[in-house]
């Protein structure tokens, strides 16, 4: 057999530097910390293994279930619980989950009142959830998709992949999430998800390079002041590769193409989410944040909300990513509701 | 000679072997456009499916080509987990209830899984993915199978082209998949999907070649 | 004058691949970023640097002050906020803040109730905490110092500098400044964070070094499979070297003394705070404190609360930190009474 | 030749130089075996004490000593700032209101710096700090005075005294301080705050002998 001529390689023969027993456990391992951590907010369904809010199903409510490879906690394991996510449903690192895994999610947490897919709009998560859709649907429940897609980085068009989902996601689930709870029905609650991904728009750059635990060797190579521009979460290298330069000069790299692309205009409301991939400290974060704000002010624009920290991550690379959603009164209710979750709690 | 249910099933056990073989090959050439996991996902979907047929014993072509398709849909993930399931299974209704195919069945099927992951993937000929290999492949066996080839001789033909096609979608600027997103700096690496469905069908046909 | 001799050494000649304008102003620029982030929660007193709570001085009520150098964030500027502390004084990147902030500190929060000071045992803070205790006190502001010291890999014993704080600081402020928002006074507040210290216990590891920015040089350099075990919190090298292991052995080698030390024992009931060094990803942390638990279980101990996060750091070092704390039904209680802060909020 | 307000002032112009230059060997020394600040936070105070003196003209030794001892403590933070601060303090109440220290009253400024760091600090002979520089130092200023030298002499003696017992620290174990931290690791490295009171010293020996 196949398997006999190639022994899974372990952590050892892979050199690698992390707090794991082993690569082909690793996802498995980390969620079951993460149901230990958190018995009041979510139990774990194991194989395939799906995080699910402790209450699910709510009767009567709308279930809102996102999804996607592991390695960007704490999204979307950790806005598992009330206000935001019935149920996540993590795939091996960086791969998106298949369709059964998806689709256990949806019998999980279906109330009857149908469910909402929210989708990083990856080929493979895409093609995948579509498939559990289907099979939902052929069951009797109502199943809605809305694809988050908010890169600027990527050029798009009908004859591509499309853009990465990335920091919008966040902002999608939390609504879309307090919408369902104030029981908003499934077609209302796909609506506002649409609205924030139409209204979003995000652009990240890396300093480092994530290690997949199953590979053992950085995803890219950069230089010793070399960035990824235009990096998005999965490893896969980004638009292009520049000096690092001053942090001031980082910030506005990334706001420049956000502002452009949506148009942001003066007098427009925003939340400015300031996101860390991971392995950049809070230090870095919160001085790049800073000068976010005042280039946002320079162009006019109020920050209404902000959101600051690492919740789209990849693995341990280091780097950020801006996220400008444009607000109105709805969208400011419904972030402001609350959330209990391990990751986002008000 | 023609293919039956065990040709079928021997031709998935020696594509086990090739992509198990071919793992760090294949997270390599995708960790340098991609996400570093296309061999770990086919190795990961391909022990499944080896898994699967050590309790169950499929009786004809079809039964083996869908245990195979629901098997990897079910734990590739990724881009290439529902491509390659969907052409898997595209083929298994091309297949029908037929307990052998001919050269002409098995070139019918190969497009049928072209035409699977096309209508899937949406991806162009030219958009630097598995397509680019599944066209030539599929035009090829098509051929074969009227030149009068067998079932060996449809796949040989097959494996030939895609062998090609894999190494000419090196220069290409990817437009569908995760190596869209680099752009132009795409272009000179050979596609890890391409390389997959040439190594896949290169070690089905030395598999139908050895039984034939 | 000397400093023409001696230009500051900027980002590019140190060669720093970190999201910084100037190493000089680093702790001055992250800090005006957390003040635009959280105008709602805290203010930030400029030159010397304070962040004050909002609304302080809350009248009547004890105010809790921490502080100590800058790169340990979220410690302790991100748990300033109602139910926990009414400021924190952060000094430069790993060096202790000067009397004079401190004193400044106590000047801003001072509510008539008393002032308590909470304050890591190192030489330097121990030493400019005391100095600023005493200035306060001869404006007539009464003053307690609660000195944190759980580190169990430093050796104890009155003829060295003792332990260090470390983890526990997080519990003792939370448990404190709970207590003070609850009404309870001076010599109170202080008896409880006495008690958490009492109480608490912790241990570290480190698996690279964090770079601090003025220096542009990793701290200590350390083996591809190498990591030091007993590390502290400011980049100084740890007790011992040792090879990284599986996580399951990490989990061990830092929870057998903890366990011994204190001791725990057989059926104590225990708050377990797995903490992130910075750099540690959230899959890696998790993975980490699901063994923990088992561990604990092993021993007979009831994990009754817990914290899972990067919230005791070291920059952008990767490795992790375990802290347990023995509980009482008075601490679960101030453990889980509100608060409302940039990283802590219930 | 005695001591007064401007040769402090001078000796403390030298004492900021030698820090400036010797700031990364510091911080260097400090990485090694506590957290890589020493020199920064050495540079960053003697510049306050530069800037201070920029704006005001003390006219007495002591008036000198405690501008220098409270900028340091405002501006230096770490263990080193309260330390150097206090020893700085109680030498400018050692010297009251006197308008010119001779070789006797720089040995008993020494020493009184020496008892202030030890009752800030509690350490003892042979801990590995400052204190084991200061120690010999003092001592060594009080046999120059005892044997007649003027100010200047009494800096020489102590600053050499200071040279090698900063070297002396090299093997031992720290008890004190963030290097006791690393127990017998610590072992092998020159203390850092040895060394930069033994620089201090060395600078405030060459300015009083340059303008003597
Ligand atoms: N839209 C598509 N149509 C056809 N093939 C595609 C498409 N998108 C991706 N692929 C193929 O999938 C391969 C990548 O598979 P894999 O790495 O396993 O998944 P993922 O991209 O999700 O990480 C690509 O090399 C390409 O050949
Ligand atoms: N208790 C003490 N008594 C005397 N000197 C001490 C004591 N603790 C530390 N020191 C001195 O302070 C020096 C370290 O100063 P510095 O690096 O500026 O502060 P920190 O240790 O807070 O980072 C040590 O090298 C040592 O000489
Ligand atoms: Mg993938
Ligand atoms: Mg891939
Ligand atoms: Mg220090
Ligand atoms: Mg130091």
């Amino acid at each position: 057999m196949c398997s006999a001529n190639t022994p899974f390689r372990g952590k050892e023969a892979l050199g690698l530097k992390k707090i794991i027993n082993d690569p082909a456990t690793v996802v498995q391992d980390a969620l079951r910390g993460l149901a230990a951590a958190h018995p009041d907010l979510l139990r774990l369904r194991a194989d395939p293994p799906v995080v699910v809010r402790a209450d699910a199903p709510v009767r009567g409510q709308v279930a809102v279930v996102s999804g996607g490879g592991s390695g960007h906690e704490p999204l979307h394991t950790g806005f598992v619980g009330p206000g935001m996510l019935d149920a996540a449903v993590p795939g091996p690192v960086f791969t998106s989950p298949t369709p059964d895994a998806v689709q256990a999610a949806i019998g999980e947490v279906d109330g009857g009142a149908g469910v909402l897919l929210l989708v990083k709009n990856y080929t493979g998560d895409v093609l995948n959830f579509e498939t559990a859709a289907e099979l939902a649907e052929a069951d009797g429940i109502e199943v809605r998709t809305v694809l988050v897609d908010d890169d600027v980085a990527v050029r798009d068009s009908t004859h591509t992949a499309g853009r990465r989902g990335v920091g919008a996601t966040v902002l999608v689930e939390k609504i879309a999430g307090a919408a369902a709870a104030r029981g908003a029905d499934v077609r209302r609650c796909a609506e506002l998800a649409q609205r924030v991904v139409a209204q979003a728009r995000s652009m990240g750059m890396a300093l480092t390079a994530p290690t997949v635990p199953h590979v053992g060797e950085p995803s890219f190579e950069l230089g010793a002041q070399e960035v990824e521009i235009g990096i998005g979460i999965h490893g896969e290298p980004g638009r292009s590769r520049e000096p690092l330069g001053s942090a001031e000069e980082v910030v506005r790299r990334l706001l420049d193409p956000v502002l452009q692309d949506l148009p942001f205009e003066t007098g427009d409301e925003v939340l400015l989410y300031t996101n860390s991939m991971g392995g950049t400290p809070q230090m870095e974060l919160y001085l790049a944040h800073g000068i976010a704000e005042r280039v946002l002010a320079e162009h006019g624009l109020t920050v209404r909300r902000r959101l600051v920290g690492p919740f789209t991550t990849s693995l341990e690379m280091q780097g950020m990513s801006l996220t400008l959603l444009k607000l109105d009164q709805e969208l400011v209710d419904l972030w402001d509701s609350p959330v209990h979750t391990a990751a986002l709690r008000w | 000679m023609s293919c039956t249910a065990d040709d079928v099933v021997a031709a998935l056990r020696a594509g086990a072997d090739v992509v198990a073989a071919h793992r760090g090959e294949l997270v390599e050439m995708d960790r340098e456009i991609g996400d570093a996991d296309h061999g770990e996902n086919m190795d990961r979907g391909f022990r499944a499916v080896m898994a699967k047929l050590d309790t169950s014993s499929p009786d004809t072509p079809a039964a083996a080509l869908k245990l195979a398709a629901t098997v990897l849909i079910s734990s590739v993930g990724g881009a290439s987990g529902p491509l390659y399931g969907t052409a898997l299974l595209r083929a298994a209704s091309a297949a029908g209830d037929a307990a052998e195919l001919d050269g002409p069945a098995v070139a019918a099927l190969l497009q049928s899984g072209l035409d699977g992951v096309v209508a899937r993937g949406h991806a162009e000929l030219g958009d630097k993915t598995m397509v680019d290999v599944l066209v030539p492949a599929a035009e090829a066996a098509g051929n074969a199978a009227e030149g009068g080839q067998d079932s060996a001789g449809v796949l040989r033909s097959a494996a030939q082209a895609a062998q090609e096609a894999a190494e000419n979608t090196r220069p290409l600027v990817a437009r569908k998949g995760r190596a869209s997103y680099l752009g132009e700096r795409s272009a000179g690496h050979v596609d890890p999907g391409a390389r997959s469905t040439a190594l896949l069908l290169g070690a089905f046909a030395e598999s139908a070649g050895v039984r034939s």
